[in-house]
């Protein structure tokens, strides 16, 4: 019994809680849920916001392989991967990953896995807006993120 | 000579000066490595934007592809930094 | 910078959105949330209900010593523990814990930590209710439980 | 002869019957292991309350405690089984 996970991309915010009702309505077989929210940090009180360009299609089917390997490892009852790209205010929710399943252990290793890999494998890219001082560099890849994939 | 598509993301793209542009593939040109190499003699902004080669990343039809990859028959090639999504 | 938890037992149920939004809410400095809910299972539709005992006074303090815990381990930005007690029908949540930082590694560890020693050290007890055949047996602890907290 | 107040949580609540009682100490009960043997003499219902000892906890002053603390000082211990919340 293998679930659909729900992908999105989209530039509208995110509804944690209408996300995580819709994942859990109805259902009575769900033991556990974590979700994790990648908020858009302020760094320090210099951004102003992020812009993230995204490759429109290859997106939306990269998220949907890494949740398909979540879900051939995990016995999961659920999943939504929402990603958000266009321009993300500081405080603004950037990514959302909701797991559920019977048991807390899948549900948490799961989004800790899926995290690592949307981080390494889907086509996103920040932009950095700057209150003051040149703008628009691009975020660097970080080598903490390649090893946390390495873990899996 | 095979027509491809090549779209570029982020600083590739900036640095290209374009998005995306369609291009006939030389007949030697059979993987991502030997397409960047033919990329960076068409011009200074390729050079620049391939300079730092080793940072680029491939995708063949929308999926990650290694740099050593055949290209044979792909209607699509990508060229990005490593991506920061998350 | 040591926060303070918010720690609370309740019988009322919880409300995730408004104990993230509460946590996050004018905060540009949270890069990653974790929000983990224990939700009641039916067990194959056999369970009418859980009804959850717990040490007043000792259930609060130990959440509290168990989130200190974390918090001296992890570099927090925020936390919240909310623990139902009473009488609580599938689907519903029994647990939530919500822990913020500014990178996701922090947030996802400390939440699982924190489940891990709750499920251990936090004096909760459920009592099974039944739908058919004989109601009132008590929950035995899992030995999976103690290894899981075994692990930190 | 030191007075300390008796907590029964779950199923050794059930048990006893009670779920608190004020008691006071013979000298020779020093750890919570010691009142344990103590209790299992005051009746059926202790005995059966305690007989599966080892699966017994204790909190002395509601922090979690071994059952061979010292008990002396305390003016409330509590015996539960092994906690099943989250």
């Amino acid at each position: 019994m293998s679930i659909t996970p729900d992908i999105r991309v989209q530039t509208e915010s995110i509804d944690l809680a209408a996300e995580q009702q819709k994942l859990c309505s109805g259902r009575t077989d769900i033991g556990g849920v974590v979700a994790f929210s990648g908020i858009c940090r302020d760094e320090g009180g210099t951004l102003e916001a992020l812009e993230l360009e995204h490759f429109p299609g290859m997106a939306e089917a990269e998220m949907r392989r890494v949740a398909d390997q979540a879900i051939a490892r995990w016995p999961l009852m659920g999943l939504t991967i929402i990603h958000r790209h266009g321009r993300i205010a500081p405080g603004d929710e950037i990514v959302l990953v909701v797991a559920a399943s019977a048991h807390r252990r899948a549900a948490f290793e799961a989004a800790d896995f899926l995290m690592d890999f949307l981080k390494t494998r889907a086509p996103f890219w920040k932009k950095e807006h700057r209150l003051e001082g040149p703008s628009g560099d691009w975020v660097k890849a970080k080598a903490e993120d390649d090893d946390a994939a390495a873990r899996w | 000579m095979p027509t491809v598509t090549l779209r570029y993301f982020a600083w590739v793209r900036e640095r290209v000066g374009t998005d995306s542009e369609t291009v006939e593939l030389p007949g030697e040109v059979s993987t991502p490595d030997a397409l960047i190499s033919w990329l960076k003699t068409r011009g200074d902004e390729y050079a620049h934007a391939f300079a730092d080669d080793a940072a680029i990343r491939v995708a063949i039809d929308q999926v990650h592809a290694g740099r050593d990859q055949e290209i044979a028959g792909a209607s699509e090639i990508a060229f990005f930094p490593p991506m920061t999504g998350g």
